[in-house]
């Protein structure tokens, strides 16, 4: 049992890579074997995930090297100080990307075995999922800089083949190799930022290069590789062209993972800019460069949002807005503890808030894009203007759609407003205009979802749907679930800030604990 | 300045992939571009490596000189096999894209927009 | 005026990309601890002649699964693209 | 137990409780009303439908209001910024790469200048 317990970071990672292996061979047997190995190996590495976090946050931070038995090992002594091996190093705010990643892994994996039967080619597709799992998995626990390239490959290689399974005359195919062409050169460029300190310090792991740190001309240079293109993977205005396209053609679950992937992204775009760069780089200018992108993806985002036609390309623009509120929160909490007019509570509860929307936003995105996938899978079309009057029949999913619209649209007492009332309160502080651009992007999200609302789910019966059924059981479970999580985040805010976003807050900040629990004492 | 030509080299064939991803209008020339891109990484992490004076990592009989750094070598290896594997991905893309659209205009290629 | 816009980036890019191309030091690196522990060692912890080998195979074998993985995924991702699939899946986007 | 609803965000405090309480009792005088209403009725004769001054109830298409007729208004008063903005969303490939790069290219210039 201890074996077990001691390596479950390594587990993390093979359990679902050991899925992803053996789903083509097992789904051999029939469907029914390979969807219950399917949920068996979700089960796993959810519990697993969650189990990883729950003793970060009891026990502080796990490091973990693969390839020695003790962590004394790792850095010999005459390896001048460096650890030798890959390195996984799970802090609190690692911890808080892996239990949303667990959460919302879990839920889509039981939404699509069902939302999938119709469709060809299913063993391809749940191992190419959980290839994506593992990859998130990796990006969030890894502590070494090559490995987070490879495991970003793999994340961008799997999400393009998961949204251009669907085909869809070529449409879903043009998304998924836009996607793949953009992010193959992100990664390119953040290998050559992975060179050039590599060339300067001699090692790839994080709090090494983050202790050594001297903030050279190449150093910047390797700053704005990594600064851009993990913000262009997590879709920010002016980069987020792709997420619209591959969002809309996804297939709806794995577009619910794909925001935990971009998400994965934004983690580590605040680890380069708090950890690796911490206390280097210049806040203000680094602080301000985000709050510019936050506020253009809020305001483009929400705004382009209103006059889409297609459910899921307007909650993909969604997306992007909200993504800009998470950016918002950190950029405002990056600029604000550095400055000497604000009190460190404003960056602190700025940093909170922002931290607090990336699972908030995870939660009720997911529950959308699920019931955007309940619409797909029942009347065959996505379009806003075919379709109405759903909600006679499929009350369950017109519920689960306005828990998840009004906590985007930040109504009490849902998760959404919690979140935000955290980054209004501070940004406020911090500059009374960006304040009243969230506030007015939070009331044009409110207006969007009405007109979603009205158009798919009231109205007379129409004709063409007059049979609609509701969803399939596992569907509405797993939306059920993340709805229930929806709900409880809103009720109980406070108890999930304690638990979860405060350790995570502090632990971004404090980056001499992260180069102290890799390298062993400060 | 001049001992520096392996890294102008790296420079400038990785602007040279920039402008090809930037001005060429075709699905596959754009794929060339990355490609591009992705070899200049390549011999960038490979040249980072080089100590003057040096042979290849590996013991010999040949009489022990000093070794290039190996990491790096070993890096490569891994960026290589993941270029191969981004570009099968994206030229079957293309292929799919070319049986539903007859083209491979970049320009065209936009059902997706708005 | 969007070739202006790509003019500037390659502009300013490739004055970037000089300026590193220059500051390097080129053959003699500024550290190499790591790596002078893996020449040092490595033959005699992973027995292996050839110290790439014993890097991609040991040191940093996790490395090596992820790259294994890249490949099959993009193995299934073309397998997937190319399957026989049934006539009514296509989605008709407008 | 009011405590465990508090948010406090170090300048203020939101309790989720009046919230659900405002929600519960909102339901519960809807349910009231709904309860008052008219048990038996009869629905083979047409009290169900509706009546519209006589005329003919029109066809169900007819009667849903479609998602591109809505927020009109909206989008006609803002038609000078989409007609800035929507240019942008091209859709082509290489102007995702050019903006992916120009943003590139324009924090390398703030980041150095500003260090």
């Amino acid at each position: 049992m201890d074996i077990i317990l001691d390596n479950l970071p390594g587990l993390l990672i093979a359990i679902p890579l050991l899925g992803a292996f053996l789903t083509p061979v097992l789904s051999r047997a029939g469907d029914n074997v390979r969807n219950v190995w399917v949920m068996v190996i979700t089960t796993l590495s959810s519990l697993c995930g969650l189990l990883v976090a729950s003793r970060v946050l009891e026990a502080g931070t796990i490091v973990y090297a693969f390839g020695v038995d003790t962590i004394s090992n790792v850095i010999p002594l005459d390896s001048g100080g460096i650890p030798i091996r890959i390195i996984f190093t799970i802090d609190p705010i690692n911890a808080f990307m892996l239990i949303i990643a667990a959460v919302v892994g879990f839920c889509i994996t039981l939404y699509s075995i069902s939302s999938m039967e119709k469709l060809s080619g299913k063993d391809g597709f749940f191992t190419l999922l959980f290839l994506l799992v593992a990859s998130v998995y990796g990006m969030i626990a890894t502590g070494d800089l090559f490995n987070f390239f490879v495991f970003l490959e793999i994340s961008s290689l799997a999400g393009a083949a998961l949204v251009a399974y669907r085909i869809d005359k070529g449409v879903a195919t043009e998304a998924g190799f836009k996607y793949a062409a953009l992010s193959t050169l992100g990664g390119m460029l953040f290998l050559v930022g992975v060179g050039l300190l590599y060339a300067q310090y001699n090692s790839l792991n994080m709090a090494v290069i983050a202790d050594r740190m001297q903030l050279t001309g190449l150093d910047i240079m390797a700053f704005v590789l990594f600064f851009t293109a993990l913000a262009m993977k997590c879709g920010a205005v002016p980069m987020h062209f792709w997420t619209p396209d591959s969002y809309t053609m996804a297939p709806s679950s794995v577009t619910a993972f794909l925001v935990v992937s971009s998400q994965a992204s934004l983690y580590a775009l605040f680890r380069v800019c708090f950890t690796l760069y911490g206390g280097q780089i210049n806040p203000l200018t680094v602080g301000w460069v985000i709050i510019i992108l936050g506020v253009l993806s809020m305001f483009i985002g929400v705004t382009m949002a209103i006059p889409q036609k297609d459910v899921k390309r307007l909650m993909a623009y969604h997306a992007v807005s909200q993504t800009g509120y998470m950016l918002l929160g950190v950029g405002v909490g990056l600029a604000a503890l550095s400055s000497t007019c604000f009190s460190q509570g404003v960056g602190m509860m700025a940093l909170k808030g922002g931290l607090f929307h990336i699972m908030n936003h995870a939660l009720y995105k997911g529950l959308l894009f699920l019931t955007a996938g309940v619409i797909m899978y029942r009347c065959g079309t996505r379009n806003l203007n075919q379709l109405g009057g759903l909600g006679h029949n499929m009350k369950w999913t017109m519920i689960f759609f306005m828990i998840g619209a009004l906590a985007i649209a930040g109504i009490p007492p849902f998760n959404g407003f919690a979140s935000k009332l955290l980054i209004y309160e501070s940004t406020f502080l911090f500059n009374p205009l960006i304040a009243v651009i969230a506030m007015v992007v939070s009331i044009l999200t409110l207006a969007s979802f009405v007109k979603v609302f009205h158009s798919m789910f009231m109205g007379p019966k129409l004709p063409e749907y007059q049979d609609v059924e509701e969803a399939p059981k596992p569907m509405l479970i797993a939306m059920g679930i993340l709805a229930v999580l929806v709900i409880l985040f809103g009720i109980f805010p406070q108890q999930v800030v304690d638990t979860l976003v405060t350790p995570a807050a502090f632990a971004l900040v404090d980056y001499h604990g992260y180069i102290s629990a890799v390298l062993g004492g400060a | 300045m001049i001992d520096n030509l392996p890294f102008l080299v790296v420079a400038v064939t990785i602007l040279l992939g920039l402008y090809t991803i930037l001005l060429k209008k075709d699905l596959i020339k754009i794929i060339m571009g990355i490609s591009i891109v992705e070899s200049g990484v390549n011999l960038f992490l490979i040249v980072l490596g080089y100590r003057w004076d040096s042979i290849a990592p590996i013991f010999t009989g040949a009489p022990s000189l000093a070794m290039v750094m190996p990491t790096v070598q070993a890096l490569t290896l891994t960026s290589i096999v993941i270029g191969v594997a981004t570009l099968a991905l994206m030229l079957s893309m293309v292929m799919i894209i070319f049986r539903y659209y007859k083209t491979t205009d970049v320009s065209k290629v936009t059902k997706l927009q708005g | 005026m969007r070739s202006l816009a790509v003019w500037f980036t390659l502009v300013i890019l490739g004055i970037g990309l000089l300026f590193t191309a220059v500051t390097i030091p080129f053959g003699s690196p500024a550290m190499s601890d790591m790596d002078d522990y893996f020449i040092a060692h490595g033959q005699e912890q992973t027995g292996a002649n050839n110290i790439v080998t014993s890097i991609v195979f040991d040191f940093r074998g996790f490395d090596t699964i992820g790259e294994a993985s890249v490949l099959f995924t993009a193995v299934f991702g073309v397998s997937v693209l190319f399957r026989v699939r049934k006539k009514e899946e296509d989605y008709e986007y407008e | 137990m009011i405590e465990s609803f508090t948010l406090t965000t170090g300048f203020g405090a939101w309790n989720a409780l009046f919230w659900v309480i405002a929600f519960v009792i909102a339901f519960i005088i809807g349910w009231l009303i709904w309860l008052r209403g008219e048990k038996v009725y009869d629905t083979s004769k047409g009290s169900t439908a509706p009546f519209l001054s006589g005329i003919a109830e029109p066809d169900k298409k007819e009667v849903h209001i479609r998602a591109g007729n809505l927020y009109w208004g909206y989008n006609d008063a803002l038609s000078g910024y989409y007609k800035f903005v929507k240019p942008f969303h091209t859709g082509n490939l290489s102007d995702y790469f050019l903006a992916y790069l120009l943003v590139t290219a324009i924090v390398l210039i703030v980041v150095v200048v500003l260090k």
